[in-house]
């Protein structure tokens, strides 16, 4: 399991595939499902967005997104699992936060991928302040998945 | 006791600092701690943490606890 | 919308990076879900497989997969997806398919990638013949995904 | 009229062949075509489809039709 949190940009895929390579043993996973969340210039109804910024609560973050990894991962049976999330300055296009899931058959990733992802966008410590062309403001809430677990 | 209070987000620009620590009475709660830094209601839809774990206002505080108050997450 | 049926290993990580890159407008996309299918060396009790032989139904199977996508893309309002699916032989731990959805919000984006995968699997003309230490088999059903579409 | 007719997978192996190429009466269904082609009946779980599309055995065919039976796919 991997859960990271920094301000530096990151190549989702690339991430993906390095830790594939690093911590799955061959041959025991035959599904593997990734979500990456990227920065759109445009939300609730504000166009031409040209920034954001990300805060969060560092421990407690952490901590929160370590626990749904573990929930998931038994619940699901699911064999590893990872999550990177951006901090700081973030710009349009650019990835704001990746969870992959491995486990030996499609469906359990796939449950288990949106647990975790829905788990974070209500639940784990993180802040929006947008960048709109009308000035800053602190996104209010998240859209919530209809098929929310 | 002494406890230290964090906020985060727009409830840091509400409060117009980002900690403070805070000397309660011995089993004060989150509650109580609240009306101590506040005049005002705690906005309805405010999460609080006691160190790092989710919890409510009711929630009876100890030395050197760590309580966060903050508006509903909006990452990912 | 890319719809590939090839022989050669791929690198689906890398396949995702460079069609993201080349064909995805920035700003645009708010959730991307992916899922990869990737061989195991062990299956429906056979365990220690060797290698395994993809046959499809050349024509067929590359109209379905576009007919499924266009299918979904409407469906779930996706701005785009792909689909890479080997045949021929392959070896364990390489992987057999990937799918890709990018849409605005992360919901569309999962229901969609799971109906693409549940079709694939249930209804594109693919068979799947395996080298189990006691002979070769043609696997004659998929696991059924319980929250098949 | 002539179809084309293509057996895949375990299909093939039962057949002998991958395809073939037969002669058939007018307005003949799929469920005729295999009667010439087999004596056994048709495997329950088969698929059938004429020119690349999923039909069923009561599809009247014409001719340069492409008629292929399979068992059950298993990809992905």
């Amino acid at each position: 399991m991997k859960i990271v949190v920094q301000e530096g940009l990151f190549d989702p895929w690339a991430e993906v595939a390095a830790y594939q390579r690093d911590h799955l043993p061959a041959g025991k996973h035959g599904g593997t499902v990734v979500f990456v969340g990227t920065m759109r210039d445009f939300n609730d109804g504000y166009e031409g967005i040209r920034a954001m910024f990300l805060e969060h609560y560092p421990g407690m973050t952490e901590r929160h997104l370590e626990k749904v990894c573990q929930d998931a991962m038994e619940r699901w049976d699911v064999l590893d699992c990872m999550v990177v999330h951006r901090v700081g300055e973030i710009r349009p296009d650019e990835p704001i936060v990746l969870v992959a899931v491995w486990s030996e058959h499609r469906a359990m990733a796939f449950d288990a991928c949106r647990f975790i992802i829905n788990d974070l966008k209500s639940r784990a410590p993180f802040w929006k302040r947008e960048a709109t062309p009308q000035g800053e403001r602190w996104v209010e809430h998240n859209t919530q998945d209809p098929n929310a677990a | 006791m002494k406890v230290k209070v964090k906020y985060f987000a727009s409830m840091r620009d509400r409060m117009g600092k980002g900690d403070e620590e805070l000397e309660l009475q011995e089993g004060a709660t989150i509650a109580d701690l609240w009306q101590a830094v506040s005049q005002e209601v705690l906005p309805e839809n405010t999460l609080v943490a006691v160190n790092m774990e989710y919890t409510d206002l009711s929630h009876p505080l100890k030395e050197g606890d760590e309580v966060a108050f903050f508006p509903p997450v909006t990452g990912g």
